[in-house]
């Protein structure tokens, strides 16, 4: 049986991979998907445990966080269509871009 | 199941992680997201979580990477909108080590995480038996009672949560009220 | 069915947020959804205060998800009070900014929803899920006005960061999951107490996650970036609402996480040394970026991180009651200091808030004599001047952490409340002192009716919630009844009985 | 009467809020007469505060006004009013004041009246809430509700200046305010750990065993407090500022009665609580003291404009004031509270005649005066008499105040008083010189010449002043008998004993049984009866 | 001791009379036309003339009751062991000052009326005139040393006001200005004379500052100590009775009306230092070298001013430093621990002093007020009574047997010599030729000669009745009071055996001589008294024959620029060019300039301006860090987080790194 350790490395993993991508790209789409992934590194560590401890909670937890996940993912893909819709009159080429935003500052 | 298949899947899922995050264009990085999901349903599995598994492949990467897809499609995202990434390696390279400098701190905890995990035979103890001489633990049904005996006011909670989101981009995305 | 009583509020505020949202769809005027909430949340808070006050104890209910206590009613009425407030303030608001939509209510009133859920529940899942609910909406409100390009980009950076920081507490809360079997914090609060679980590195990792992501929400350092740019961004009431009921919701939190996972053992000591450091940096980050900003809203942002810090000081100070107590009437004196001052900037920000910067409001307080005064008064408490609610607010945190040993804490503090000194008066020097430059644009000559009645009812309420004493007056809460019920509070909080069902906990092998 | 003291407080509190909300804009009308009513009548009730003297041992007894109401209990912090002979002065001083300053105002303030009227009635209730409060934080409350309508009196009323005086103004007095907040706080919870309560109540705090060592830095922040406010060198710059900005109203009640309640602090919380940490401090704080008697009357000299020669005396006598303060004996402390008076009307009489000034010729700045006690005799004989009142001429109160304290002080820091007693030449200097250049020599300008002098208003608004004046200069002796108690009971908290009785004279006057220069044979020659004659 | 309130009554009068003539006066400010001048000059003489009655009155029975009376008026201020009374007490000494002071000063009030008929401020001026004697008489009449510093400050206050009562002219302004502050910085060394006094005696178990008790007790403290705090006393003397260094106001002080001049700035309250030295004689008595310090600085005074007398051309002036060479002798009297010889010098001088005055006041009246005797001459002719009056004043300063000045100043060598300070002796006399002959200098340079100034000249006239029976009211006091004081060789000082109650008597011989040994010792001092005596008549003629032969005979003499010495002379020693360039100057132009601009402005203020403008600037540094990029708000938080889990985690060694 594969101990619930490596799971959890792989979990860890994902989770940092998750926030490399987060800090390092600009593409809003992508920045996205790695909070999406990150969530999903997450799950897995809730179901590693689950297993670990016997316990259904972390199932639940999983459960929980997909819809959520889901949830974000509408308003986050909202915000996105807004933005690239507002920004993309001014700037079509960098709407996408994280980096456009940076009118708040100082 | 066999540990083989944990390896293999574990190498897709990280894999394709990392091959998410260094796509240029977001419909492949998609692609690759997919594809890390599947892999995480395919561990999900392996961890008695067989429900868990089945979601994930229907809302996780399905129902949600198709908005994604279906959002960047609807945008007509083409190569000249893609943001201008002069530096992205170099970016990614510092954001790697970030996330190694933090991967190692986790595992080093994550080293001490004690015991291993519980025998099947004491879930089946716990949980009674399916048919086939899987768990119960993990199953519908299982999860289904402990979430709506234990957790019915977290679940209400997130049924609130998604109308939120339901109001919130239906004002946000909606093109003129 | 009774033994679901003390759940009523939450479920009547619910009702209020779908009716309100059904509403919006039917009815075309926004404003009367507003007035609908306002009435509705009122409701809401009537019913608080009647449980509250026939409270016997800690309810424990639905599988101990929900512990609704002294702290919980406490926190109700706030929040009540705060939704009643920002939605009346709101209302003048989206009229003149031509966005009024009846959804903007029911999103306020789902957010006050996943708050209620934040103070009542001792699940840290459950925790999570009302911050987001909370988050969610609150996220929605700030890219309110849709076609500000500055708006979006504060909705979107709000987005994003809080996003990361909701994975870093999902994650955080895995890793306790994992470590100590549960996520039910009274459960492990006494768990803490075996060596295993206080020393066990996966239990720490997961906990100072959750800390970080904690110290996003209530914007410390150096979670705090995201404050300044979504104050400016946000529409102002949503400015007030964040910077008041999200606040004190993250600090409702604070409290309650603090209590369970840091106040035992060594974890205490590590939390204690990581929120020392924290409220410090915290306190000066606030106080000198504050100092240069022209916008006003911005200064207050900073201002509020500034605050921030202050409270900080009094989580060093937990496990102590008093501190507790001293948080809950800080986050009150703040609330209503806050809303007062962001109802003025919200009026004299004039169409599409194009009067935001303070070298605009000279000479303003002679024109709005109202205006001019509440927001002074306002500043007077900002800066924790008596007898200003601020002021007392401060008071308490200062003898909390003396109580608890942190009298560099304190000398910190009072350093940082001189330097702040500095940017709050400028604003009154602004508004009183300085000849008007003629560049201000009077959008409006007459001060909207709900505006009005904020400023001035703010007003009274930071004044009278500093000097008001139990003895002069039983059922306004001043200084003295609200820091007694703060204390109560607490102490419901703190005395927990046995949970009523006997789930057992797996705590897994060591 | 156990209410006289929050009527005093809440009536010009009250009052002062209701002119700021209801008062009018223009018209001055209700604004100004109001406030006016309202101060005179404080000042009669302030006067509720001498009945019931009884005439005890020590000197006369004042009764003692008290009232304790529960605040805010979860901390031990009460509404508690007390007076005693220390304070009793100081309140009828600042309601007389307040009555004063208001009707002083009548021609400086022509617009947004109801604003500057409502500020000068809660400076008001601000400075008697200090001076009644009897627990620390009620103290603190006041100490700090007086900033607020002193700040908008300055930053909107004030001169071209205003704005960077006022910032520093409040700013100055927060950065006191604040550090004493701590001590404050301190304070309390020492009381808490070593008593088991909590407790604000001065007097509970008396005689709190403070560790070695560590009272030192609590009472530091007091002393910041007070210091501040009562412009303690090199902690002055301040004052200078606000003063010479302040309309002279506003001036006037801010030397006369705020300044004092720095002294009134050290002498109430910070020496009394801290009395080790006080006594350890106090040759220091008596040089500084010094210092700024010295330091101020030389500044003053070199000044060009009437508002800050006036400013930097008062400085200076506050400085002398202070060195009152930082010695223990019965005379100098005694003289100190007594001079807080004095120095009150005189000071504050010179910043009133310096505001007529103003009004008349449009300038404070000695240069554009001359010869002017030709064209206004009256004013110039009021001002000689304020002038040489600020000089501490015998028979003027001023000298009674000034007299006790260097006597008293010389005791403990003779070196100090020697250099403060100084300031009886300097002051002389800066003061008869101003007064010269002023008021004497040929008339060199029109704006002189066409001056009127001061009419009945005014006249009757210096009046007070003047029978303060020459009254407690020639019958001090009342006041001083009342203020004897009070301050015999402060020393106690040193240690310090009850003085001896004076050495009456000798019922018969013999001749001296001296011969020539006799070199030091006169102890053989006096009668030995008389070697001890009057030792207790 | 006897109690009567009669004592109160004598500084009341002229304290009422100042009242009511001040409000007088400020009330009929604005009036074109003052108050009568009739009725304001009777109001004014009354207070002193009652005054004076009261005063004789007591004075008469000080004869049977040595020991004087006592009145408590009221308590003024007492404080623990502080016990301050207004407390009056009239007993030898002061019996003797309050006759002077009420005697002339009515005297003075009268001539006033006169001699200030034309003047603006008339009412005024006779309330400060009022005003000033009830100062004096409270500073001579105070039991206790507060007390008598009221006065004592009082008087100061008056002489402020009257040296500048003409305040238009800026000169005579800051002449009251320094008058003013020179006797301030005496009075600081009074003040802290007295606290020594006071806290010494206490460590003694004697708490007071009354002049009996003290004189009670003054065996209780030592000789070094009582050095001391006669010194800080006498400091305040040399300023309120201008001796060196703290002369230099009184010339000045002559910018006053002459009646002014006449009763403050000679008669009276100059002298008050001397009363004050003798009051406490018993303190004195125990510091011989206090006392010859007294007496040494009383000596230059008085050979110092008397060298600036004779080169001076202001009438006025020469006064003024004939004033002072006479306070110095007085000073050197009482430092000889002549307390008795001291205070007759002082009663005489004011009698002789005051004519004078008031006869330079009728001349300077006469010739519309000119007061350099350059523009005089020959006004013999035009105001014999004047210059008959003058001239007997002159006489009796310049010790001629058998005027008033003869007697107290032979008393004073006398003592000096007594004392073996026989250089002083030498001293003194010398200044008394000196004095003879600055005095007949101005004498013959007013009266002799021929008119320099022929239109005033042509205007004199004597003044009015009012001012000549002053006149001759003093000129006959000054041929008569001397024989009060007759030297021991002539039968004795009456005037000495009437204060010995009150100064202890001055014993002239060893107190256990008897026998043949005292009579001889007796004879030979006799004989010394007679020689000595000789010597001053022989220096005061020839003083007279110098000036006669310099100055009598000539038409026009030579008023040309001092040289050598003369010059220094002329100049007052520099003292005023020093005290002006280093006291003056130096502290308004360097330590108040340097004050308000540099210290004040930069070493305290620097700091605290300076420390916001750091704050802003490192704000305005550090606001960069805010970049408004998403991503560097995530590696702060993830940077952030990360610090906290290193830190923590190796801190408390839940991790081995």
């Amino acid at each position: 049986m594969v101990p619930t350790q490596y799971y959890l490395l792989v979990s860890a993993a994902l989770f940092c991979i998750g926030l490399a991508g987060f800090v390092s790209r600009r593409n809003l789409f992508i920045v996205f998907m790695s909070i999406e992934l990150m969530l999903n590194g997450v799950n897995l560590s809730f179901l590693a445990f689950s297993r670990h401890i016997g316990s259904l909670d972390g199932h639940v937890f999983t459960f929980l966080v997909i819809a959520l996940a889901a949830a974000e993912a509408a308003i986050g893909l909202a915000i996105v269509i807004l933005i690239f819709k507002n920004a993309g009159a001014t700037a079509a080429s960098d709407a996408l871009s994280v980096d456009n935003y940076q009118s708040l500052k100082h | 199941m066999h540990p083989a298949f944990f390896y293999i899947l574990a190498t897709v899922s990280v894999l394709a992680a990392l091959g998410m995050i260094f796509q240029r264009h977001p419909l492949s990085a998609a692609v690759y997201l997919v594809v890390c999901f599947l892999g995480l349903a395919g561990l999900y599995a392996m961890l008695s979580a067989p429900l868990l598994a089945i979601l994930q492949i229907l809302v996780y990467a399905g129902a949600i990477m198709a908005l994604v897809v279906f959002v960047i499609m609807l945008l007509n995202v083409r190569d000249e909108d893609l943001p201008h990434e002069p530096h992205m390696y170099w970016h990614l390279g510092g954001g790697l080590a970030l996330g190694a400098a933090l991967f190692v701190v986790l595992s080093k905890a994550i080293h001490k995480v004690p015991g291993e995990a519980a025998p099947t035979a004491d879930l089946v103890a716990r949980y009674g038996e399916q048919v086939g001489g899987a768990p119960k633990f993990g199953g519908i049904e299982a999860v289904g009672l402990h979430l709506f005996n234990q957790f019915v006011f977290p679940f209400e909670i997130i049924s609130i949560l998604l109308t939120v989101a339901v109001v919130g981009v239906v004002v946000l995305a909606k093109r003129r009220i | 069915m009774l033994a679901y009583a003390p759940l009523f509020p939450f479920f009547l505020l619910t009702a209020v947020a779908l009716i309100a949202m059904l509403m919006s769809a039917l009815v075309e005027d926004g404003a009367k959804v507003g007035w609908f909430t306002a009435a509705g949340l009122t409701g809401v808070g009537v019913l608080a205060v009647n449980q509250w006050a026939s409270n016997d104890g800690p309810h424990r209910l639905l599988s101990d998800a929900v512990t609704i206590d002294g702290f919980s009613y406490f926190f109700y009425l706030l929040f009540c009070i705060i939704g009643v407030v920002s939605t009346v303030m709101a209302i003048p608001y989206l009229d003149r900014e031509q966005a009024q939509r009846g959804e903007y209510y029911a999103l306020l009133a789902f957010a006050l929803t996943g708050m209620f859920v934040m103070v009542s529940s001792d699940d840290l899942m459950t925790l999570f899920l009302g911050l987001e609910t909370m988050s969610l909406a609150v996220y929605v409100m700030v890219g309110w006005r849709r076609h500000v390009l500055r708006s979006n980009e504060a909705v979107l950076k709000y987005f994003f960061l809080g996003s990361l920081a909701a994975a870093i507490f999902l994650y955080g809360i895995a890793l306790i999951y994992g470590s100590a079997g549960t996520t039910n914090l009274v459960d492990i609060a006494s768990l803490l107490h075996t060596p295993a679980l206080n020393m066990n590195p996966v239990f720490v990792l997961g906990s100072l996650m959750v800390l970080a992501a904690v110290g996003f929400k209530v914007a410390a350092f150096p979670f705090h970036m995201w404050a300044p740019d979504v104050y400016e961004g946000a529409p102002t009431p949503v400015t007030a609402f964040m910077a008041t009921a999200v606040k004190a919701a993250a600090f409702a939190l604070a409290v309650r996480v603090g209590l369970a996972l840091f106040s035992v053992g060594q974890l205490h000591e590590i939390g204690q040394a990581v929120v020392w450091h924290l409220a410090i940096l915290t306190m000066f980050v606030g106080n000198v970026f504050a100092l240069v900003q022209k916008n006003m809203k911005r200064m207050l942002a900073y201002s509020s991180i500034a605050h921030t810090g202050y409270l900080l000081v009094g989580i060093a100070a937990l496990p102590d009651a008093d501190a507790g107590a001293a948080i809950m009437f800080y986050l009150v004196a703040y609330a209503f200091t806050n809303l007062g001052a962001l109802a003025c900037v919200a009026f004299l920000a004039g169409r599409e808030e194009r009067v935001e910067n303070i070298e605009d409001y000279a000479g303003i307080a002679w024109r709005y004599p109202l205006v001019g005064l509440g927001m002074a008064i306002c500043m007077f408490s900002l800066i924790g001047f008596p007898p200003t609610a601020g002021f007392f607010g401060k008071y308490y945190l200062f003898i909390a952490a003396m109580k608890a040993n942190l009298a560099p804490l304190v000398v910190v503090a009072v350093i940082n409340s001189i330097l702040s000194v500095y940017y709050y008066l400028r604003v009154i020097v602004t508004m009183y002192m300085v000849p008007p430059s003629g560049a201000v644009d009077p959008a409006e000559s007459h001060i909207p009716g709900p505006t009005r009645a904020v400023i001035v009812y703010a007003s009274i309420a930071v004044v009278w919630a500093g000097i008001g004493t139990a003895n002069i007056t039983a059922f306004l809460p001043g200084a003295a009844p609200l820091i007694t019920s703060a204390k109560d509070s607490m102490k419901s909080l703190m005395s927990k009985p046995k949970p009523e069902s006997e789930r057992t906990t797996t705590t897994g092998e060591r | 009467m156990s209410f006289l003291l929050s009527l005093l407080i809440f009536l010009p509190l009250l009052a002062g809020l209701a002119i700021l909300f209801f008062g009018d804009e223009d018209e001055q009308g209700f604004a100004r007469w109001g406030s006016l009513v309202v101060a005179i009548a404080n000042g009669l009730l302030s006067i509720g505060l001498l009945a019931g003297a009884e005439r005890v041992a020590g000197g006369i007894q004042l009764a003692s006004f008290e009232e304790k109401r529960p605040w805010i209990d979860a901390l031990g912090i009460q509404y508690f009013l007390r007076t005693d002979g220390m304070s009793t002065f100081l309140i009828i001083l600042a309601t007389a004041c307040t009555a004063i300053a208001i009707a002083a105002s009548w021609r400086i303030v022509s617009e947004k009246a109801r604003i500057y009227y409502g500020c000068m009635l809660l400076l008001s209730g601000g400075m008697i809430g200090v001076l009644a409060a009897a627990d620390l934080f009620c103290f603190y409350v006041f100490w700090e509700v007086m900033l607020i309508p002193a700040f908008f009196l300055i930053g909107v009323f004030g001169g071209e200046q205003r704005r960077p005086a006022v910032i520093k103004f409040v700013i100055y007095t927060m950065v006191g305010s604040l550090l004493m907040l701590i001590g404050i706080t301190y304070v309390g919870w020492q009381h808490f750990v070593l008593r088991g309560s909590w407790t604000f109540a001065i007097d509970a705090l008396y005689g709190l065993p403070f560790r070695d060592g560590i009272a030192m830095w609590p009472f530091l922040t007091f002393l910041a407090a007070f210091g501040i406010k009562a412009a303690l060198f090199p902690l002055h710059t301040w004052l200078p500022a606000a003063y010479s900005q302040a309309p002279m109203p506003v001036t006037f009640l801010l030397s006369a009665v705020m300044a004092k309640l720095g002294i009134y602090g050290l002498l109430r919380v910070a020496l009394p609580i801290f009395p080790e940490a006080a006594q350890v401090a106090m040759p220091v704080l008596a040089a500084l003291a010094t210092a700024g008697v010295v330091y101020a009357a030389f500044v003053a000299l070199a000044q060009e404009d009437a508002r800050l020669v006036v400013a930097y005396a008062s400085i200076s006598h506050l400085g002398v004031i202070l060195l009152g303060v930082f010695s223990l004996t019965h005379q100098a402390v005694a003289g100190s509270v007594f001079h807080m008076v004095g120095h009150a009307v005189t000071t504050g009489a010179l910043f009133l005649l310096v505001g007529f000034m103003a009004e008349r010729r449009g300038s404070t700045l000695i240069a554009d005066w001359g010869g002017a006690a030709k064209t206004v005799p009256v004013f110039a004989t009021f001002f000689m008499l304020f002038m040489l009142a600020a000089v501490g001429l015998p028979g003027l109160t001023a000298f009674i105040g000034e007299f006790m304290i260097f006597l008293g002080a010389f005791k403990q820091h003779a070196t100090a008083t020697a250099i403060a007693a100084t300031s009886i030449i300097f002051g002389a200097a800066y003061m008869l010189w101003w007064y010269q250049r002023t008021m004497f020599g040929p008339v060199q300008h029109d704006g002189v010449a066409r001056m009127a002098d001061l009419n009945m208003r005014e006249g009757a608004l210096l009046m007070p002043l003047v029978l303060a004046i020459i009254g407690l200069g020639v019958f001090p002796q009342p006041m001083l008998s009342a203020i004897a108690p009070s301050t015999a009971a402060y020393l106690k908290h040193f240690g310090v004993a009850a003085d001896p009785a004076p050495t009456v004279s000798p019922t018969k006057v013999g001749p001296p049984a001296h011969g020539a220069v006799t070199h030091g044979e006169a102890g053989d020659a006096a009668p030995a009866e008389h070697s001890t004659q009057g030792i207790h | 001791m006897q109690s009567t309130a009669l004592v109160s009554l004598i500084p009341l009068f002229p304290l009422v009379g100042a009242i009511v003539l001040g409000l007088v006066a400020l009330f009929s400010s604005h009036r074109e036309v003052g108050p009568d001048k009739g009725l304001v000059g009777f109001l004014a003489c009354l207070g002193p003339i009652m005054s004076c009655i009261v005063a004789t009155m007591l004075f008469a029975d000080l004869r049977t009751n040595p020991q004087g009376f006592v009145h408590v008026a009221f308590t003024w201020f007492s404080v623990g062991s502080l016990h301050v009374p207004a407390e009056f007490w009239v007993d030898r000494l002061s019996g003797v000052m309050i006759m002077i002071v009420t005697f002339v000063g009515s005297l003075i009030h009268i001539y006033s009326v006169g001699y200030m008929q034309h003047e603006r401020g008339f009412t005024r001026f006779f309330a400060y005139l009022n005003l000033f004697t009830f100062s004096m008489l409270v500073l001579v009449l105070a039991k206790n040393l507060p007390l008598m510093f009221l006065g004592w400050e009082g008087v100061g206050a008056c002489s402020y006001l009257l040296i500048g009562y003409y305040f238009t002219e800026t000169e005579k302004a800051q002449a009251a200005n320094k008058a003013f502050i020179v006797n301030r910085i005496g009075d600081l060394g009074f003040l802290i004379g007295m606290f020594v006094l006071f806290w010494y005696l206490g460590t003694k178990g004697v708490w007071t500052v009354d002049f009996a008790t003290i004189r009670e007790n003054a065996h209780l403290i030592t000789p070094a100590m009582a050095g001391v705090i006669g010194i800080l006393l006498f400091v305040g003397a040399c300023g309120k009775s201008a001796q060196i260094p703290l002369h230099v106001w009184l010339a000045d002080a002559m910018a006053g009306p002459t009646p002014v001049s006449a009763l403050i700035h000679a008669a009276t309250m100059v002298t008050a230092g001397v009363y004050m030295v003798a009051r406490m004689a018993a303190l004195y008595n125990l510091a011989p070298s206090t006392s010859h310090v007294i007496a040494i600085v009383g000596m230059t005074t008085a050979i110092m001013a008397a060298t600036i007398a004779i080169t001076q051309h202001n009438i006025k002036k020469v006064l003024a430093y004939s004033t002072v060479s006479q306070l110095g002798y007085m000073f050197a009297a009482v430092g000889a621990g002549a307390y008795s010889a001291g205070v007759f010098h002082l009663f005489t001088h004011a009698f002789f002093k005051a004519l004078l005055f008031l006869g330079a006041g009728a001349v300077i009246h006469a010739m519309h007020h000119e007061e350099e005797m350059d523009n005089y001459g020959g006004l013999w002719k035009k105001l014999p009574f004047t210059a008959t009056t003058m001239l007997i004043g002159c006489v009796a300063i310049a010790g001629i047997p058998p005027l008033a000045g003869f007697f107290s100043k032979d008393a004073i060598l006398f003592a000096q010599w007594q004392q073996g300070w026989y250089w002083l002796w030498g001293v003194g006399l010398f200044t008394s030729f000196l004095t003879a002959f600055y005095m007949f200098r101005m004498w013959f340079l007013t009266f002799l000669g021929t008119p320099r100034d022929h239109h005033a000249y042509d205007g004199a006239h004597e003044g009015p009745a009012v001012m000549n029976v002053p006149l001759a009211i003093l000129a006959a006091g000054t041929l008569v009071v001397g024989f009060l004081g007759l030297p021991e060789a002539m039968g004795g000082s009456k005037f000495a055996a009437w204060l010995a109650p009150a100064v202890g008597a001055h014993a002239h011989l060893p107190a256990d001589l008897s026998g043949k040994a005292l009579e001889a010792a007796t004879y030979g001092l006799h004989q010394t008294e007679y020689l000595l005596a000789a010597f001053a008549i022989l220096g005061a003629v020839a003083g007279i024959t110098l000036a006669f032969l310099r100055y009598g005979g000539q038409a026009t003499p030579v008023f040309g620029r001092a040289r050598g010495l003369f010059a220094l002379f002329q100049n007052r020693y520099f003292f005023d060019h020093i005290n002006d360039a280093v006291f003056v100057r130096g502290s308004i132009d360097f330590l108040g300039w340097g004050f308000r601009h540099v210290v004040d402005r930069w070493i305290i203020d620097g700091p605290i301006r300076g420390l916001p403008t750091l704050y802003y600037k490192f704000s305005d540094t550090v606001r960069v860090m805010q970049s408004g990029a998403v991503r560097t708000y995530a590696y702060a938080m993830l940077l952030g987080t990360l610090a906290i889990l290193f830190v923590v985690m190796s801190g408390w060694s839940l991790l081995r790194f």
